[in-house]
């Protein structure tokens, strides 16, 4: 499970302006803060399902490089995030509103209570890689406008290893691959499908490798190395803007937390073997690069650390204030225009319901 | 509803020479009209560009609009619906054409987590606005899987709307008005009729109320005939057979499959009392039982008799050969017709 | 159906202690000693192996009779259903599993164009013994997808047998008696009922008749509520309050949602003749659609009042917080009851 | 479209001990007999449509060579063959009763009226991509069942170029690799499905170049070359017998017809397209062949020919002499236990159709 570099294609895809700045001081810091806020909130929301203020929360433990590293890579001026359940991560760094993305886990509203349109990020999806043919549609919409200065906004697609199963995966690539949309089909191949490793998912064990049949460039890269992942994604980001088409990254991390807060890992793997192909943390990985590069030291550390908690607990208090939506809401969204039968089924609900 | 009756009047009354049109030729001025009239539009699925389609219902539309706007897509429709919503998301307003009833079922997944519910999901920020093209039912001899009849499995989904023309002049009509919904729709096409020439007015689309619910398609007292798609015009034979015998038969084109005309409904059946609701889809859950539920609690106190519903038979859609067994033919209909006229109350 | 009502005297008159499991340990067992008497039974599907399911319903079974006969597949619902197809036709029975309902909707190509129709297609030489296991409907306060109600698409369809128990004792013989059928079913757990412990008779299942058809889950006289699955224990509720107001409700359980038990429905409505039909789907178009235009025909001279119809709404399903006002409530079927015994002739 | 004999990974495949015998004289002389009888067919049943005899045929003209060279490479007493709607010229081959293969297209029964059980030949089926995965889980029987004396019985799954663009076929060549199964995934890459070409089908140009990403390995092979076709599939076929797992092989040929009795090709190509795309006849290639190793002669091709027509006429007076089936069979075929529901609606029909 060792996670290896390996850039099937890489000499097709350009290197970004962006990378120098990518590895400027500053930057650098940032990503670090946000890794320290993502596994924050991701931890304090663990524990919230435990204090029974969510019903439930799908950990990202261990996929913060990935996640972070990739949503850094993301111009949310123009590109589109379409995400699956578990990229908390990538939408914290993309500044969607965390309090209104984690109304989804507290039961309120499927799709979360954000704004997808003001955020770049779709709504929160459950179907396993129902969102990835949405990514090539959008991405060919923006081929369809024209390229900007600039060139096209790219559609990010975020799948995992146990998506790429499904026979939509295979319709989403050939689709883009056919199109040359600028689409970035983001693999985070975390090990795991609940229980199910990925030698038993993904015949050839790799998705990265599947690109080549359609005629597809692909980078297959360390996952839990932020900036590895950082790099391969701008890279891929900067060929499909520059109408080249679609790219494949797959991005080689470690589920260390169970599949969900009411899934038993014990069951199916051991604490051994999650060490072993855990491998190192993350963001301890990025902590010593940034020691030894001098960037950072203790009490940036600490002070990062201290915000993450302050935001955690600022969210919390968010999600706790959050209520319950009306359930007039119900029948409000299911179209933009209403029909006489829903109008008659919500006036009877009200009647029966709110007794008015 | 009120304009239904108002539509099929204008039908009858007008005066200038109607252009004659077979649906087919009726839907493409349509699509013609709206990728015309609307930049967002496009048109894509499996051998819709150079071919035309394999019922030339998008003949010449490449040619005309380019192939941006017009295109082939590889053949796997969940593709074609998952990008068809991915464009809706972008702003674009798809017009995907489904080749056959029965090759939409690879995008049921697509169709009703994602296109019924994006609007939902997202609260009304990503509307669905798509129109989605099924060549529909049998009744041409075709391969399997070449004439189902979804439209039970289509209305029953929330979030999406169904509607099935039953003439050249609605098919151009109602699907203008679709496309001009900002939520998903599934128009219907029934297969069958597509080559039957008919008067088609143009102009007459002013009234969009008219466009809405069913339409009366023959008034008659003695019981009401429900139909949609191609099984309206089988009715009308039947009415007219029955007149022979004295028998008048009122014929109600129910259009919308989803949202259904309750209203429209409950006011024929209480002048009839009796109904019979024709489908060609299997019998069992089909649109009809809830056409029949709705009718038997909106005129509980007026309906005569059960209503019978003649419809397919719970059977998989049969080869050529037994097509005429399968689908109602005017004999299963007129027993249909004989047994809520006879009935007496035990 | 005379054998419901024997069944259900049968849980009230027996003298020897029950076994008191939980549905999901009752469907466990019940998988165990299909495993045991079938050489031919496969059981697959995500996570069912070493995980034993999301909800522990195969739990132990691959220990038990080892990775060959229980094994997990690729994420990939319509591969688990057509890689079913194939074994049935190499002569195993497959028992798959599909996660979640939500999630049997990737499936619905496979099951619908092929496992439905294999056994006509192939004119009875390749019959499709596949027991399609769906963890089904709401009432858990889950994600999305992760309850919803596919009975209405899933009976529509020519060529499938559905069947939902009510409770432990129901979920092991008729999983035992649906797995023994040469055609494919598709049972349907109600998840929301799975840790709900009942007596459950392991040896009641002698009388195969007894399994076929609805039962008589409590007799009344005054009105019938129909339902299935988890809705059962909910109308049973309902009766419990109903009677402190002297209002006795009979509750047919329908259990086998295709076929429908037209003959156990006409029975009981014929004598309280009064029905309420009770489903956490969608109302257009769900399987109370069918039940009240069945009972609307046979019961027609003797209804007292419409058929009402307490369902889920047209919305797509509401996430955990507005489940409660989705699923039919004590309320909702209260206001149903009230409606069906107000009902005066107007 | 030139096809080119490509050979992913053919070290892999063992040649198999039948190759020998497949170039003796004596089959060389069977399987031109079987090409002859079935281009006589398949131009028969065009004459058929054309006069009204049957309303409409799929012809395969141009796919002779990979129908008859895969179908000579099955062992019809263990293997297993899942066909689309084209396969015509594989059934033929594998001794499937032809009067009853046609009655499909006389739209006397959708399957068509033969035994597929008998035949190893599974019924007619027009979901495009439908079957594909029916030969994985047959085969993957075949592994449970475990190896007889001589190896696996093996399942071959006819696909097209068209056909690779569905979810299923993802998830079959997934799960087939995952399991396993002795499967071979025959391709009919015949440059169109309906009026799309390949190009514009099939991102990368192969579906053979995708087995790589599974880990399978593939045969990409001149599918107009019988030989080429017949030793491709028998290696194929023995990788798949001996439990080494599935194989693609991918038969570059070309459809000289129409899609269907009821397409018009002049919509999307031209005549010139056709002549230059096609290439040569792979008759004549076969004959040219024959000629040239001193096989055959022209009083061989006469009788074959000859009796080729001779076949298609008893073939003919067996379709036109095939009635339709009696309705009741709607009714009868549905389930193996009929239900009260289906027995009632049988009545009505009887009563109400056949007046009795
Ligand atoms: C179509 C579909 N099938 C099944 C499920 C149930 N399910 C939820 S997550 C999951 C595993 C997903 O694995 P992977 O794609 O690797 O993502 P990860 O959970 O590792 O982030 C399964 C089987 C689902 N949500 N959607
Ligand atoms: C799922 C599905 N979608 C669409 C069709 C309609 N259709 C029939 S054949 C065909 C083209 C198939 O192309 P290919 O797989 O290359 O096979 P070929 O016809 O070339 O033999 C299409 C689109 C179908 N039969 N099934
Ligand atoms: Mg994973
Ligand atoms: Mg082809």
């Amino acid at each position: 499970m060792a996670p290896r570099a390996l850039a099937a294609t890489l000499d097709t895809l350009s290197t970004s302006p962006a990378d120098d700045a990518a590895r400027g001081p500053a930057r650098l810091l940032d990503v670090y803060r946000m890794l320290a806020n993502v596994r924050q909130l991701d931890t304090s929301a663990v524990a919230w399902q435990r204090q029974g203020l969510i019903p439930g929360y799908a950990p990202m433990l261990g996929q913060e490089a990935a996640q972070v590293g990739a949503g850094f890579a993301v111009d949310k001026t123009r590109d589109f995030v379409f995400p699956s359940y578990r990229e908390m991560g990538v939408a914290y760094t993309l500044g969607v509103n965390m309090v209104d993305y984690m109304s989804t886990h507290k039961a309120i509203w499927h799709g979360g209570l954000y704004d997808p349109v003001a955020s770049h990020f779709a709504p929160f999806q459950a179907v396993v890689g129902g969102s990835v043919l949405h990514a090539v549609g959008w991405a060919h919409g923006q081929t369809l406008n024209g390229a900007s200065l600039g060139g096209l906004g790219v559609g990010l697609a975020f799948l995992g290893d146990g998506a790429s199963s499904q026979g939509d995966v295979h319709e989403a690539m050939n689709f883009a691959a056919i199109l040359k949309a600028p689409v970035v089909f983001f693999v985070q191949n975390n090990g795991w499908a609940i229980s199910v490793p990925t030698e038993q998912q993904v015949a050839g064990g790799s998705v990265a490798a599947r690109a080549a049949g359609y005629g597809m460039p692909a980078l297959r890269i360390d996952g839990n190395d932020v900036l590895a992942v950082l790099e391969a994604t701008q890279r891929a980001v900067a060929h499909a803007r520059a109408g080249l088409g679609p790219v494949v990254v797959e991005a080689m991390t470690y589920r260390r937390g169970p599949h969900s807060t009411s899934d038993d890992p014990g069951r199916y793997r051991t604490l051994d073997d999650e060490k072993i192909d855990g491998g190192e943390d993350p963001l301890r990985r990025f902590r010593s690069v940034l020691v030894e590069q001098g960037v950072a030291d203790a009490s940036f550390f600490d002070k990062s650390d201290a915000d993450a908690q302050t935001r955690a607990d600022e969210i919390r208090d968010g999600v706790v204030a959050l209520e319950s939506r009306p359930g007039s809401e119900m029948f409000d969204f299911v179209f933009q225009e209403s029909t006489p039968t829903l109008g008659a089924q919500a006036r009877q609900w009200r009647e029966e319901s709110e007794h008015v | 509803m009120s304009e239904s009756t108002k539509s099929a009047t204008l039908e009858i009354v007008r005066e200038t020479p109607l252009l004659q049109l077979s649906m087919q030729q009726a839907i493409n001025r349509a699509l013609g009209e709206i990728l015309d009239t609307d930049d967002r539009a496009l048109i894509f699925g499996e051998d819709v560009g150079l071919l035309g389609g394999v019922f030339r219902v998008t003949d010449g539309l490449q040619q005309r609009f380019g192939a941006n706007r017009v295109f082939d897509t590889p053949l796997a429709e969940s593709g074609i619906l998952g990008t068809a919503i991915g464009l809706a998301m972008a702003g674009f307003h798809p017009i995907p054409e489904v080749q056959f009833d029965g090759f939409a079922y690879p995008a049921v997944n697509q169709i009703i987590t994602q296109l019924a519910r994006m609007n939902y999901r997202s609260r009304g920020t990503l509307p669905m606005q798509v129109t989605l093209r099924v060549p529909s039912f049998g009744g041409i001899r075709a391969p399997e899987h070449h004439g189902e009849s979804l439209e039970s499995l289509f209305a029953h989904v929330p979030g999406l709307k169904v509607v099935s023309p039953a003439n050249p002049q609605q098919a151009y009509h109602l699907l203008k008005h679709a496309a001009s919904m900002p939520d998903p729709v599934i128009f219907m096409e029934p297969k069958a009729r597509y080559w039957n020439k008919a008067g088609v007015d143009l102009a007459a689309d002013e009234d969009i109320a008219s466009l809405e619910g069913s339409v009366i398609a023959r008034p008659g007292k003695h019981a009401t005939l429900i139909a949609w798609g191609a099984m309206v015009s089988r009715c009308l034979q039947v009415a007219e057979l029955a007149a022979e015998d004295g028998i008048e038969l009122e014929v109600l084109d129910l259009r919308w499959l989803k949202p259904i005309d309750e209203a429209g409904l409950a006011a024929s059946i209480s002048r009839t009392r009796r109904a019979v609701v024709v489908h060609e889809g299997p019998h069992t859950i089909g649109l009809g039982a809830e056409v029949a539920a709705l009718v038997s609690q909106s005129c509980f106190d007026t309906l005569r008799a059960p209503v019978e519903r003649v419809t397919g038979f719970d059977v998989p859609y049969p080869s050529g050969d037994l097509e005429d067994e399968y689908i109602p033919n005017i004999d299963r209909i007129l027993f249909g017709v004989q047994r809520v006229l006879e009935y007496r109350r035990g």
